[in-house]
């Protein structure tokens, strides 16, 4: 059963994945990226991570990809002013290609770790409550270091958005 | 009388040119000197070296040792100690004193051929430079010694032929004269440093020299004796270094009179002399010399034959002379040698400033046929030349006669007719361009009449009279046996002659006749062309010997254009074309390179990206043959 | 399948090569920025998955600062996207090349 | 002896220099300063000189940490062939500060005391970083006063050289970075001590010779031996007169001093071993150099031809593996540091009174300024190599070097004597004697002060070819210890 959950999440995963780079529009891709995420969000729930689950859908899909989507409508960019790719799909067989050595060296890499089932956990094992213990004991510190980044980012959004009235004259 | 007198013969030459010296900037820069003062520091500084000199002449005729004063330590490197040291032996004080007698007298000479010259004083402080040099290079205890001397004269030659120097040509001349010199040089001290390398481990004097000389191999000794004879060719103006002397004719007469005539050029011979202890060791070398010496004398004679500037004529007698003291030299016939060297310093000397009368009196007019009439107008030079040219074609009793004579008879006695006769012929060739000179200035026509003669000073004509007498006289000393004389400077110098001569006294009146007769041929033909010569067709002069065989032409071609054009190629092309391109064309090939790379660098993130995967791609499939 | 860690590993590095993919062969700046966005993912599905692995929550945390972390880059690259659309008028990553060394003579 | 007073010699200039530039001192008062440290450093040295002793070890050594944790240690030193170098900087100084009087500003003369405390730095140095540190700290003063008070194309010049002499430092950093690893895995500690790189033995012959020729070509480019010659040119022309004079007297020699410092004590067997290459460099150097100068009509690049030819004759001195042979190199480097130093600084002056460096432009000069020729004529027949000067000495003696090397070096570096005298009397003639009707008439002659500054020179020139022994015996035990002790050749 937890075999055909994890099957189709990651069919849906490949699949939104490829639509994503394969759709001209951008409006499309960013469609089959939310598929993609939210697919990832349940592999999450299937590794016992029931928080990043839900991070993963309410800020990824939810958040990041909506504010996307949202800048893609606001620019509201005609069909002409899409960038010209001939050599699209060439560059995709071809790098899809060079691609495979390093796929293979990462998973012949991981190979070599000792086969362990993962099923047999710990009673508290991803719990919310472990989670936060882990969070705000050890990694308190980095939390709030993003919270500055995070901050950061967003005057620097503010200002880099904001329209230039001098320049643009 | 201190041995230590002996470094004064040098050092009071030296002390009055750097008080001269000193004087002369002064007067130039600050208040002028009158000449006087200049006259009496730069006379007395040669009378003072006259009178050492004569002290210590009658110190080795009473005790024949060898007089040695070291002044100080020179140099010492590695155990090897050179002294600055000073030898009076019978040759060197000979020397000396007719370097500072004919010296005295030829610069009170030129105190009146330079008195309206502005650089006087400068002329002296060269002048009495050169004196030191000479003594020195005459006086010194070891060649190195020897060597500070033998380039001071060089210099001093360089600096008085350029005397003149804002004349680009008399400078050019000097430079002739220095790197000719110079070439000379370089063989004098390869020979110096073999010397040292092979017999100098138990010190570099000459004593020291000869006792190591003993042990070094005939080959080695014969490079030295060959390379040395470089340094004596350059000097003394021979084949194939001799270039330099008629040139060197662009100084003051009375520069040409002591440097170019009595002393400097004598130093070749005199060098050989020194080191007669090598040469008796290598005969052949010594033949080698005489050779030189028999082809320099007939060469430079008949150039002389068709020159008409009277100092070139005088030069090529000159080189022609030296020619004839290298044959015996070379024969080993030392003493005869310098027994011409004395001779000839004298009516050399004399026929020089006689010369430079002539040409004062004309207002510096050097062409022969320019000048004629002389006889009755300068009567005391015109009779002084006469001796002079007597003294050097050989008529007995003057002093030429002697001298040749037993140069002559040294190579016969040797058994080398062929440079005998040679010899004979430049005797013929001598006595007929030198009456040729005499006949014309003297006895022929005026070239323009009434001209106004410059007036002789007393200064000038006083020294001719002496050197006339000196011109007579000085043969004396060394009248063969023959003759009912005695040879006393065969006697004085006998300690470098190594080898007698046997020639019978039957044989030797001949040859004694021969050569008058050789002189009086020349005189005859000379008489017959140019006596009582009209100035006013002046022979046109062409041809090989007119142009002296085009040996300057010659050296220019081979020598001094292939240098230029050398020099050209290395410092213009070679150097910035190549070398200079190989360096910077490292630098711009790094500039190149990282325009190269710079334009990979388009600035597309895609192709970065592709490239980082390629380099992904390929270290990976390195990673995992490797890692299988 | 779903209890072997190689498994996750492997749909990670097919996700990662996806995104890979897209940012070598497209031009569309937004299409650039959701590869990255899906690389990231990928990274994270190791993380999550090595976590499981290891029984360790502190790869979970890794994975949400991560998370964070990619929020604010969408807040900065989406009003740089903005910005640059607004003065070129194009979504082209190619003509974005104004660091291009413009004088290639010599230096 | 443990009184600092190197460090005072070394420090001395560099002190004077940042104190009157933030002091507010004008172009006068600093060039006031400047000579007067010159004097006193001069002051200094001579008791220096009074005092060593005759040993050819080193003396008044002075030792402090600097950077303990790898080794690097401020360590000074001299021994006689430093000492006699050291002699030299402090005579030639003062002279060519009389010389530099009047006209110019107050960075030229910062630059001047600057540069002498990288040329001191550099003689004393006993530790290898710190001789590095010295090294290129020289350069920056040159640097400047070539870039801001040279003529031409100077910032070309300037760049030339420096990248020049740089890509030289690099090599030898290098060698002195892989010597002290290798000392370390040897010793297990870290130092850059002379004396303890010396003991380096697990160096293989083929790293012994990278890192020989590390050191070489930083030196043969300093120096310069052919081929490294070609930034010499424009860069000799292109200078002012004080730098041209430093790194013609005083900064190639170092180069030099340099290979006997360094290069023989650490690499005594391929010293040896690649004495014969060094000696033919020297005299192909001396050769090509010589007849390149004989055509060329830059009155300056001439002499940098001239320089660069004696200095390949000093190289071959101290390669020729005997006491002659580096005696007259030492005594070279002296004789040619005066007259070289001696005609730049007058030749400075013609083009500073008459704007002119071209030969065929000048002429007539010797009319107009008689005590400017006569000095002019010393330096040249020094050069020369003229008996009665020193130059004359030092070629003799590193002709019977070279002989003593092998016959035919000492028959083919006799030519020195040739070559020489043919460019430089030709120059003479042209540029000084021969009036050749060109406008020489701004041309004024040397007054008190210049007068004052050459007489030193000129002096010593004659008195050391007059008396050479008396300036001999302190270096020979020097001399001695580097052929017996070092390279351990015995005959």
């Amino acid at each position: 059963m937890v075999d055909i959950i994890f099957l189709g999440l990651a069919i849906f995963a490949i699949g939104g994945g490829f639509g994503m780079i394969l759709f001209s529009q951008p409006m499309h891709s960013a469609i089959s990226l939310i598929v993609t995420l939210i697919s990832l969000g349940g592999i999450f729930a299937l590794l016992s991570a029931p928080f990043l689950f839900m991070v993963q859908i309410i800020l990824y899909a939810g958040a990041i990809i909506t504010l996307l989507l949202f800048i893609i409508m606001f620019l509201n960019i005609r069909d002409d002013e899409l960038p010209d790719e001939p050599n699209k799909n060439i560059t995709i067989i071809i790098g899809a290609i060079l691609l495979i050595p390093f796929n293979i060296l990462i998973l012949k890499a991981f190979n070599t770790f000792p086969e362990k089932s993962m099923n047999i956990l710990g009673k508290d094992f991803g719990s919310i409550h472990s989670f936060g213990m882990e969070l705000f004991n050890k990694w308190l510190v980095p939390f709030e270091l993003i919270s500055m980044l995070l901050l950061a980012s967003l005057v620097g959004a503010v200002v880099y958005a904001r329209k230039d009235k001098n320049r643009d004259g | 009388m201190d041995n230590f007198l002996l470094a004064w013969i040098v050092l009071v030459p030296l002390l009055s040119s750097l008080i001269l010296g000193t004087m002369y900037l002064y007067s130039i820069k600050v208040t002028k000197i009158p000449n006087i003062v200049f006259s009496m520091f730069a006379l007395t500084a040669p009378f003072i070296s006259f009178v050492l000199g004569v002290s210590f002449f009658f110190r080795l005729l009473e005790n024949s040792d060898v007089i040695i004063y070291r002044a100080y330590k020179w140099l010492s490197v590695d155990g090897y100690d050179i002294d600055m040291g000073f030898m009076a032996d019978q040759l060197s004080i000979f020397m000396v004193l007719f370097i500072t007698f004919v010296g005295g007298l030829i610069h009170i000479y030129a105190s009146g051929y330079m008195k309206d010259d502005d650089g006087y004083g400068k002329f002296f402080f060269y002048f009495n430079l050169f004196l030191a040099s000479m003594l020195l290079l005459v006086l010194a205890n070891s060649p190195i010694i020897m060597f500070i001397g033998w380039e001071g004269v060089g210099v001093c030659s360089y600096l008085l032929i350029s005397y003149y120097y804002q004349d680009s040509e008399n400078v050019k001349a000097g430079n002739k004269a220095f790197i000719a010199n110079r070439v000379g040089d370089l063989g004098f001290i390869i020979a110096m440093i073999t010397m040292f390398y092979y017999a100098g481990s138990n010190g570099f004097d000459y004593i020291n020299l000869e006792l190591g000389m003993a042990n070094v191999p005939v080959e080695v000794l014969s490079f030295i004796g060959l390379a040395l004879l470089i340094g004596a060719i350059g000097k003394s103006a021979q084949i194939p270094l001799f270039v330099w002397l008629p040139d060197a004719m662009a100084g003051p007469t009375p520069v040409s009179a002591l440097i170019h005539a009595a002393t400097m050029v004598t130093a070749g011979v005199y060098m050989v002399a020194r080191f007669h202890f090598l040469y008796d060791m290598i005969p052949n070398v010594g033949l080698f010399i005489a050779y030189i010496g028999a082809f320099s004398a007939l060469f430079a004679a008949i150039i002389a034959t068709k020159q008409t500037d009277i100092k070139k004529i005088l030069a090529y007698s000159t080189m022609s002379q030296l020619g004839y003291m290298f044959i015996a030299v070379g024969l080993g016939g030392y003493s005869a040698g310098i027994f011409h060297v004395f001779t000839h310093a004298f009516f050399k000397a004399l026929l020089f400033m006689g010369a430079g009368a002539v040409i004062v009196a004309l207002h510096h007019e050097q062409n022969i046929f320019k000048m004629g009439g002389m006889r009755r107008k300068t009567p005391l030079v015109y009779f002084t030349m006469l001796i002079a040219t007597l003294a050097i074609a050989g008529i007995p009793p003057f002093a030429g006669f002697f001298s040749k004579d037993e140069i002559l008879l040294t190579a016969f006695g040797s058994g080398e007719y062929f440079i005998w006769i040679i010899g004979v012929i430049t005797a013929v060739l001598t006595a007929y361009y030198m009456f040729r000179l005499l006949f014309v200035v003297f006895h022929g026509s005026n070239y323009k009449e009434n001209r106004e003669l410059h007036s002789l000073s007393k200064n000038m004509t006083m020294p001719l009279v002496i050197l006339a007498i000196g011109s007579i006289l000085a043969g004396f000393i060394g009248v063969p046996l023959l003759l009912g004389g005695q040879n006393y400077i065969g006697i004085w110098l006998e300690i470098l002659n190594s080898k007698a001569l046997h020639v019978e006294h039957s044989i030797e009146l001949y040859l004694m006749g021969l050569n008058i007769l050789a002189a009086v041929i020349g005189l005859l033909i000379a008489y017959k062309k140019f006596f009582n010569y009209d100035m006013s067709k002046v022979p046109e002069y062409t041809g090989l010997i007119w142009n002296k065989f085009y040996i300057d032409e010659i050296y220019d071609r081979i020598f001094v254009d292939k240098l230029k054009k050398l020099s050209i190629f290395i410092s213009y092309k070679l150097d910035i074309n190549f070398i200079d391109k190989i360096v910077m064309g490292i630098s711009n090939g790094f500039i190149r390179s990282g325009n190269v790379v710079a334009r990979l660098q388009s600035a597309n993130t895609r192709m970065y990206a592709f490239s980082m995967l390629m380099g992904i791609s390929v270290i990976s499939t390195y990673l995992i043959i490797v890692m299988r | 399948m779903a209890d072997l860690l190689l498994s996750y590993i492997a749909l990670a590095m097919i996700l990662f090569s996806i995104g890979f993919l897209g940012i070598i062969s497209r031009k569309n700046i937004f299409i650039v920025y959701m590869s990255i966005e899906l690389m990231l993912n990928a990274v994270n599905l190791i993380f999550v998955a090595l976590g499981r692995y290891n029984e360790s929550m502190e790869p979970q945390v890794m994975a949400m600062i991560i998370i964070a972390i990619a929020a604010a880059e969408a807040a900065v690259f989406l009003s740089l996207i903005v910005v640059l659309y607004r003065n070129k008028k194009s979504l082209n990553s190619d003509i974005f090349n104004v660091l291009k060394q413009k004088d290639t003579a010599n230096g | 002896m443990d009184f600092g007073i190197l460090s005072i010699i070394i420090f001395l200039p560099m002190f004077v220099a940042f104190t009157t530039l933030i002091l507010p001192f004008g172009a006068k008062g600093t060039r006031n300063a400047a000579f007067l440290t010159s004097i006193v450093i001069f002051a200094l040295v001579s008791s220096v000189y009074y005092n060593f002793e005759l040993t050819g070890f080193l003396q008044f050594r002075e030792h402090y940490t600097w950077i303990s944790s790898y080794g690097i240690n401020y360590s000074l030193g001299i021994d006689g062939f430093s000492l006699i170098i050291l002699m030299l900087i402090a005579t030639l100084i003062p002279s060519a500060y009389l010389w530099l009087w009047e006209g110019r500003t107050k960075g030229y003369w910062i630059s001047m005391l600057l540069i002498q405390t990288g040329i001191t730095g550099t003689l004393f140095s006993q530790d290898l970083i710190l001789f590095y540190f010295f090294w290129e700290a020289m350069l920056l003063p040159v640097f400047m006063i070539i870039g801001m008070f040279g003529t031409g194309n100077r910032v070309f010049s300037t760049i030339k050289v420096t990248v020049f002499t740089i890509m030289g430092s690099l090599f030898m950093l290098i060698s002195i970075l892989y010597l002290g690893v290798s000392f370390f895995n040897e010793y297990g500690f870290w130092s850059f001590s002379l004396n303890d790189i010396v003991q380096i033995n697990n160096l293989t012959r083929t790293e012994e010779i990278w890192l020989f020729f590390g050191f070489m070509i930083a030196f043969a480019i300093k120096i310069p031996l052919f081929p490294f010659h070609t930034w010499l040119l424009q860069t000799y022309s292109n200078s002012p007169t004080g730098g041209v004079f430093l790194l013609s007297s005083i900064m190639a020699k170092l180069g030099v001093y340099g290979i006997v410092r360094f290069v023989m004590p650490i690499f005594p067997e391929l010293y040896k071993e690649f004495a014969p290459i060094f000696v033919w460099i020297g005299i192909f150097g001396l050769i090509y150099f010589g007849i390149a100068a004989m055509m060329q009509v830059n009155i300056k690049k001439m002499f940098a031809y001239s320089s660069a030819s004696h200095l390949g004759f000093i190289v071959t001195g101290i390669f020729s593996l005997n006491v002659f042979g580096m005696t007259g190199a030492a005594f070279l480097i002296i004789a040619h540091a005066m007259a070289t130093g001696g005609l730049f600084l007058l030749v400075g002056k013609m083009e500073y009174d008459l704007g002119i460096k071209a030969i065929p432009a000048l002429g007539g000069i010797a009319k107009k300024a008689p005590i400017f020729t006569v000095f002019f004529g010393i330096m040249l027949l020094c050069i020369v190599g003229l008996p009665g000067t020193n130059g004359f000495v030092s070629e003799f003696l590193i002709i019977l070097g070279a002989f003593g090397f092998s016959p035919t070096a000492g028959i083919v570096s006799a030519f020195t004597v040739l070559i020489a005298a043919s460019f430089m009397l030709w120059m003479f003639q042209r540029a000084i004697l021969s009036d050749s009707g060109n406008d020489v008439s701004k041309m004024t002659d040397l007054n008190k002060k210049e007068i004052l500054g050459m007489l030193p020179l000129a002096f010593l020139i004659i008195a050391m070819g007059i008396y050479p022994d008396w300036f001999f015996y302190k270096i020979e035990p020097t001399i001695q210890h580097y052929l017996l002790d070092i390279l351990q050749i015995r005959n």
